[in-house]
């Protein structure tokens, strides 16, 4: 995990989706150690404001900016994204799709940790297709971990989970922000974080 | 936003004058070419149907120069992200297409008269129907593709590619060896045409680049009108940041 | 890297057809289908269907090849971990040559007890697949990750990759032709070799380009 | 909406997925106007349950019944099933999509109607596939509401809504259930029904 | 019911293809690659070479016939709408058969003019796809429903349906080729018929069953 000089600042951001304008003039700043709460009526642009962070659409006017240590930084070098629904393929098996995430992004943990880490633990042979709704989050929530990024973005983290799989992501997302990490969540429900400074920005049509 | 609308504007400015231009002299020359080519001497070898080659040889010469040219400003679009080049280059791809269409009708209607059939599997006509695809292909990923910005990389790069279709037309004869007529014309060395042939084909020559020139400022200015048209509705969301 | 990639592809591949033995079989049914149709013994056919059913299938993964990792998500998620988009290629295309080439050749002596071609004519026309596939592979590759992100883009991909196969398909069947009279040498090997080369040139980095246009949501 | 007597019963219920036993001895009776709230941690195999009530998978063991005016009915008789994720297929557009199950279902409501009662107003010519992950789950609604069949199975009904959208829902279910309807919902929330005898049934492992 | 299932299916197969134009041209582009595989004028091939085409395209599509509507839930959703599994097996056999077959036979007259076959060569194999068209999808139906909620399904369903269609392949030829002599009337015609009409018999309440058992989620 970076410093806590780590820092995401919107400036002047106007996106749009599908030829549809959504949001302009949005600017703000997160920096390491701090969670954005994003949240919003349904299709005023969580996710695409999520995505734009990831650099994965871009903004139709204004910067998108990350910095760490002093010098700015792709989104790819920082940011790790757990989409609404994760990227498994359906023909893989659960431990399959974590390993190859975990090899991918250079992750040495072990796998069993991992899964247990997200209440997975001993279905590393449970195909992806036969996860619960649930299940799968988790699987979502332990790629995020296995990524082992400095900034965390978020698209409804807390969907489908059960009370216990909530805690379990509070607390994730708790220490992953005390030990310097940035968070953007996009949530109707909010996330607790107790001790975290956090500040909400909320889309309105 | 201002930058990259002022050189636009520029050529709007420029378009609105050149446009009238080079659809006038087209219309001149062409008239002038039709009738060069039926004032022109049939030819010993294919007779009358010779006039057929004023009309193809052009049609040919134009449908390769047009896909260069969306070659050349997919280049630049790709490259700098010139928001003309890539006007440009679409602009382009509708008479280009047209004009292969045109040399395959007029080559077949010929092949039928010269050799007794429209169609033989023969490297150049073979390389020009691919490069109609190519045309058609290059058309239908604009029509595609509902996002302008990915829509015209995604266009470009099918253009960079689909180029090395046009070496293969030009060489084609030399490689295959084919029905199709050896370049006479269109090579240095090669023995030329006498100048009562030579004249109409380059008047039309002339006539169809000029053709070309005027759709492609037509369509630019289209273009560049229907993106100042389509003004950004306002959005709909404001944010608002709070504590908690 | 690229090798947990390559992995990960043939794994999935191998699930859509769940054993090796399949898309063998599948090949296998497709030159039987050859020989049915049109009609007993005719050696000199073999290697235009070989040639035909290594563009078709080549034709028919298009789809698989890059669109599912793009609407998953994956290759999005790919980009982030810091994987390049060449070697996302690269292990695409390998793996794409396993499962679509590999099966062909593995079938093509089916073919020989089919049409009655002789070992040389079998030869031939497996040597030409070897030297000419990596411009098939090549320009599947461009046009399958042009049009990944598009709904409708799997019919338009195979639209805009036929004018790119046909002269490698033209050329092919003419050097498996030639090579029982003139062997490796013969000029038309040359060109096949020569078009492999322009469309690795051309086809990779048109497909990394490709890739990273289309690795953000559609 | 059929009359007051409509019942599901579940007798000795055993459920397994994939080869794996779930629930056992499960019994349980809902009538109409009635809700019953399922509830449980994730993969525990309120999925399972809903879809073993819609006759869509077979119960290990024990009995399944529907009753209605009196006589046994079969699901496809009274009940519509509102999945997790709806069926609806990407290449269409919202307004193809549901005036299809509309016509499926026999539903005269005119299609507007039906979309203004989501909130999805004006948006007919969206392409499903274009749609955020709220605004899908308001069309598996409108499906649902569409179906027009007294017996409401739902999965995770409030899962991605906006506040808005989950006050709709909850108004949605309550009226159901006051014309006589029933409600099976699995859900990690509880649903709001104010003034509707609701009972919760928790599975557990 | 069926006309609005119909409509659907099309809707979805054209938005696939993003317009009409796209699968007549995909087939066309077969024809086309076939012609340039085979080398010139072969009119001899034209009825092996359509009706391989035929069986192709429907081996092809057989993926896409049940297995999405099964994986979104939608055939668990048109049972429980009260639609039976016979309007739904019905409507997709019509909308199957005109996104596939039609195209082709739309292509036909290409194929007359690439490989120079003449006119009553062509009737003979339209007449003979018209004929033996309904056992094709017939036989396709029932392996594509059969293995609709499998994963892998989509291989082993092609395998499956080959056995079936192989005979109808081997009479539709036939048929085609003995129609310039013989006219409708001839035998082969007459044993194509009867197999169109066996694999309705047998397909269809095959089909049904096999769509009622599969409607679950897998
Ligand atoms: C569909 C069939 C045909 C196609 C697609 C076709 C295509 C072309 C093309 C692309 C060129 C320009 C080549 C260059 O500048 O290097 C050309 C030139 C020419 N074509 Fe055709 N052609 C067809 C049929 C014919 C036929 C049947 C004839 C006459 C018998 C003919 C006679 C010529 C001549 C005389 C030239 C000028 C050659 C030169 O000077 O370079 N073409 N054709
Ligand atoms: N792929 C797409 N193509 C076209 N339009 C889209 C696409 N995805 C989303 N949209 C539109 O963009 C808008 C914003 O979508 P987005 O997914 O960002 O909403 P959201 O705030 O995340 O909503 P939700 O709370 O429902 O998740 C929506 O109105 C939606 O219709
Ligand atoms: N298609 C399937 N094939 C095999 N096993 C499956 C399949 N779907 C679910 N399962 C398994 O069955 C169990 C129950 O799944 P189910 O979806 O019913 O859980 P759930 O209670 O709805 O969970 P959630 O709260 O996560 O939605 C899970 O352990 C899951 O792994
Ligand atoms: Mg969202
Ligand atoms: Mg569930």
């Amino acid at each position: 995990m970076a410093g806590s000089t780590l820092t995401l600042r919107l400036q002047d951001i106007a996106l749009s989706r599908g030829g549809q304008p959504l949001v302009a003039g949005l600017n703000v700043e997160v920096s390491g150690g701090e969670a954005l709460w994003l949240t919003g009526a349904n299709g005023v642009g969580k996710t695409t404001l999520l995505l734009a962070c990831a650099g994965l659409i871009a903004p139709d006017d204004g910067k998108i900016e990350w910095e760490a240590g002093g010098s700015a930084r792709t989104p790819a070098d920082v940011a790790a994204y757990a989409a609404h629904r994760g990227p498994e393929r359906d023909g893989l098996t659960l431990g399959e799709e974590l390993s190859f995430w975990q090899r991918v992004s250079g992750d040495t943990a072990a796998l069993d940790d991992r899964l247990a880490g997200v209440g997975l633990a001993g279905r590393e042979n449970t195909p992806v297709a036969g996860l619960s709704a649930g299940q799968r989050r988790r699987l979502g929530l332990a790629c995020l971990m296995a990524a082992a990024k400095p900034a965390w973005l978020m698209d409804e983290p807390l969907a489908g989970l059960d009370a216990e799989g909530r805690a379990l992501v509070e607390r994730c997302v708790s220490e992953h922000i005390r030990a310097g990490g940035l968070a953007v969540i996009a949530s109707h429900h909010p996330v607790a974080l107790p001790g975290i400074s956090a500040r909400k920005l909320v889309l309105s049509a | 936003m201002l930058t990259r609308f002022a050189n636009p504007q520029r050529f709007i400015r420029l378009a609105s004058w050149l446009a009238p231009v080079l659809g006038i002299s087209a219309g001149v020359a062409l008239a002038l070419g039709i009738w060069q080519s039926f004032a022109s001497p049939p030819d010993a070898e294919h007779g009358e149907t010779v006039r057929i080659m004023y009309v193809h040889v052009p049609a040919a010469w134009s449908a390769m120069a047009a896909y260069t040219g969306i070659a050349v400003a997919s280049l630049i679009s790709f490259v700098w992200r010139h928001p003309l080049a890539d006007i440009g280059a679409r602009s382009l791809a509708l008479p280009g297409a047209a004009m292969t269409a045109l040399s395959l009708v007029t080559g077949s209607l010929w092949g039928k008269a010269d050799w007794g059939t429209y169609w033989q599997w023969d490297g150049r006509m073979t390389s020009v129907l691919i490069l109609l695809f190519i045309y058609i292909g290059y058309m239908a990923i604009w029509q595609v593709v509902d996002d302008r910005k990915r829509a015209a990389r995604l266009a470009a790069i099918t253009a960079m590619i689909g180029w090395i279709n046009i070496p293969i037309i030009k060489f084609s004869v030399d490689w295959w060896n084919s029905l199709h007529q050896d370049a006479t014309v269109s090579s240095p060395g090669a023995p030329g045409l006498p100048p009562e042939f030579l004249a109409p084909l380059m008047t039309m020559a002339l006539a169809y680049t000029l053709l070309l020139a005027w759709f492609v400022m037509r369509g630019m200015q289209a273009e560049v009108a229907a993106m100042r048209r389509a003004r950004r509705p306002a959005p709909v969301a404001t944010a608002t940041i709070e504590a908690i | 890297m690229i090798g947990a990639l390559v992995r990960r592809e043939l794994r999935l591949s191998l699930r859509r057809g769940s054993s090796i033995v399949l898309p063998l079989a599948f090949m296998a049914l497709f030159v039987l289908l050859c020989g049915l149709a049109l009609g007993g013994s005719r050696p000199e056919l073999g290697p235009g269907l070989l040639w035909l059913a290594a563009t078709l299938s080549i034709l028919l993964g298009l789809e698989r090849l890059y669109q599912p990792d793009q609407s998953s998500g994956a290759l999005a998620q790919l980009h982030l971990a810091g994987v390049g988009s060449g070697s996302i290629a690269a292990a695409k295309a390998i793996a794409f040559a396993l499962t679509t080439l590999l099966p062909l050749l593995l079938a093509a002596p089916l073919l020989a007890l089919l049409l009655g071609m002789s070992g040389t004519q079998i030869a031939g026309t497996v040597l030409s697949l070897v030297v000419g596939g990596p411009a098939l592979i090549a320009y599947a590759s461009v046009s399958a990750a042009l049009l990944c992100a598009q709904r409708g883009g799997a019919v338009l991909s195979v639209l805009l990759s036929a004018p790119l196969l046909i002269p490698v398909l033209i050329f092919g069947v003419e050097a498996a032709e030639s090579y029982p009279a003139l062997g490796l040498g013969a000029v038309q090997f040359r060109i096949l070799a020569g078009l492999s080369l322009l469309a690795l040139a051309l086809g990779g980095p048109a497909t990394v380009a490709a890739i990273s246009a289309n690795r953000g949501p559609a």
